[in-house]
């Protein structure tokens, strides 16, 4: 699956397509991981727009690559995540947290 | 419960797979008519379990992955994900959120987790050396 | 061509006609028209009968059959260079915008059933489809979070990650009623009355304890 | 031959589960980067063999549809297709265009003119009261 990266002097932006899963999370690891170790960006943003589907895998990938931005001293960004995939990531606990102030959404 | 309709899909432990198991799960569930949602949640599900044979139980080892699928009635899907790989010692311990024996972190421990929200019934069954199963039940809430 | 053989073919042509029916029947409902479908057989089956040499001892229809059906499926070529990974993202595409469309005529979700149906293809396609590649723009998925809502970014995820690394470390530190709470509420997306349930408490008691727990959890994180 | 990958699918010989093992096969065999072409081949091929274990084998009794799939070196697939049912006394007439032990009209004796038309190779194995085998092979012309 292609990736596109755009990056400029402090930021790299990530555009990711496809599937992430186990299979599909190691290349795009190693290939965002190569850019961001040569650029050292302030910034890292990835865009999930064009991603169809996600399992903990992706969490994995973010999670790993948050970590890779504080050692360089950055800041990870995540951007138009898709309805689905935001499900992954709440269902995992990564929304709920901090955005209980809504309110018990009983589902 | 009475079997409407059941398959066993029997594959490699390799990482492509992973695609294929979940479409294939998913094409027969759809004889339910499920909703979108619904099928999204059983893809993301299986690929939970589905991945972690390959990387935990057969730690990249190249070895067969079983999967059943039942229909049974009231529109409930069964769904077993079997491997014959190390098994898991603590099963509880192994089922609670952010537990993971991954220390690369790439993995946050939240397969089991996801399983859970993703469907109505998660069962582990486990024997260190021998392998593990994993049975998901989820209904489909049908229109008919 | 002499006249008698001219004759012999067109007789031919009349007797055989019923297989350039039988082949493009089993062509049909896959997108092109049977007309099209049956002068393409017929133009096998002329082929055939051109090529076919009697004194090879196999009979006429067996060495039709495939000439008709390669002729017919020649109509399905494409070009013959597309790729299923690209039809399937347009196809998935599709798929996505009449998910939307439909949610919004039947005021409910739409089952892949309805959505086969809607864009004609069959129900096993859609889940295949599914796999492909997301719609640009995909409908949220949760009524009670502002649904019907397109897009919805992800507040400051960064905050998130850094909770989620810690909360690992914090959550062990609960009594086990509590860790017990949360995870039911938070990781298995259980709701509160569910919780309750498992956890032998009322709602509000579980609804009380949890804005406890999470102010406190709060307070530690920042 | 080097087999690269493979899987093996087992299903209930319902007529509800030939789109179902279509798109399983197809799925399975997208690893290839096939065209639209090659793969509705694939799915034509195997819709045939499938309804003939349903139709002819098993004569609509709920019996076991067997299917393995191996992706081969060269972008060679194989599917082989295996019924327990009745067999077939001559393979080598029940191939032959137009040959079909159907009387009620509705078959053409098309199903294994259309095998062959959409595989590089058909193979079928019979054994009148065990069973019998369908292997189609084909190559996918890969990306370049
Ligand atoms: N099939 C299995 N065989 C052996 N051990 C397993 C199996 N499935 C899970 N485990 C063990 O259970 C732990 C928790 O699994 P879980 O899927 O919840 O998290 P993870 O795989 O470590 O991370 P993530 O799924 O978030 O990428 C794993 O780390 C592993 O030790
Ligand atoms: N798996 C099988 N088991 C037993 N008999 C079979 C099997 N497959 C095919 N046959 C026999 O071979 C004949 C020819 O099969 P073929 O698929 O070419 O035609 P058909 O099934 O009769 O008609 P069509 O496929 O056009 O609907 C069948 O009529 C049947 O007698
Ligand atoms: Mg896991
Ligand atoms: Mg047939």
């Amino acid at each position: 699956m292609p990736m596109q990266i755009q990056t400029s002097e402090t930021e790299m932006v990530v555009h990711l397509t496809g599937e992430i899963d186990h299979h599909s999370a190691k290349g795009m690891r190693e290939e965002i991981d190569q850019v961001a170790q040569r650029l050292q960006p302030r910034r890292m943003i990835l865009d999930f727009g064009e991603i169809t589907f996600m399992d903990s895998s992706g969490i994995g990938l973010v999670l790993g690559r948050y970590s890779l931005m504080q050692s360089l001293g950055g800041d990870l960004e995540l951007t138009r995540v898709p309805g689905h995939i935001q499900k992954v990531m709440r269902m995992a606990g990564l929304d709920r947290l901090t955005t209980q102030e809504q309110g018990g959404n009983n589902r | 419960m009475k079997v409407l309709n059941r398959m066993r899909l029997v594959f490699d432990s390799r990482s492509a797979n992973e695609g294929f198991a979940r479409t294939a799960v998913a094409a027969f569930v759809a004889q339910l008519d499920p909703t979108v949602e619904e099928v999204n949640d059983i893809r993301t599900a299986v690929s939970e379990a589905v991945t972690n044979c390959i990387v935990h139980a057969y730690q990249n080892e190249i070895q067969p992955i079983y999967i059943t699928a039942c229909l049974l009635q009231d529109n409930w899907v069964q769904i077993k994900i079997r491997d014959k790989g190390c098994g898991i010692p603590d099963v509880k311990k192994a089922m609670e959120p952010l537990y993971t024996t991954c220390t690369t972190g790439e993995r946050a421990g939240l397969g089991f987790a996801l399983m859970e929200s993703m469907s109505d019934r998660v069962k582990v069954r486990s024997t260190p050396g021998k392998g593990t199963t994993v049975t998901l039940e989820k209904r489909i809430h049908s229109r008919l | 061509m002499p006249q008698g053989l001219m004759q012999r073919r067109d007789e031919m042509i009349e007797q055989n006609i019923g297989l350039v029916h039988a082949c493009a029947h089993r062509f049909q409902g896959k997108g092109i028209e049977y007309d099209d479908l049956f002068q393409a057989g017929c133009m096998g089956l002329v082929k055939a009968f051109d090529a076919f040499d009697r004194d090879r001892g196999v009979r006429f229809s067996t060495y039709a059959v495939p000439v008709i059906l390669g002729e017919i499926r020649r109509l399905f070529r494409d070009g013959g260079t597309v790729k299923v990974s690209r039809t399937l993202k347009e196809l998935s595409i599709k798929v996505g915008r009449c998910r939307e469309e439909l949610a919004l005529t039947l005021g409910r979700e739409p089952t892949v059933g309805e959505i086969a149906q809607a864009l004609d293809i069959t129900p096993e396609a859609v889940t295949e489809a599914l796999g492909a590649a997301a719609p640009p723009l995909s409908l949220t998925w949760d009524e009670e979070e502002g649904g019907g809502q397109i897009d919805l970014p992800v507040e400051s995820p960064e905050e998130k990650l850094a909770d989620l690394i810690s909360l690992r470390h914090m959550l062990e530190q609960l009594p086990q009623a509590d860790q017990q709470l949360l995870t039911l509420r938070y990781f298995q997306g259980k709701t509160q009355t569910q919780t309750a349930k498992v956890l032998g408490m009322t709602q509000v008691q579980v609804s009380r304890r949890e804005k406890k727990l999470l102010l406190l959890l709060r307070s530690q994180l920042l």
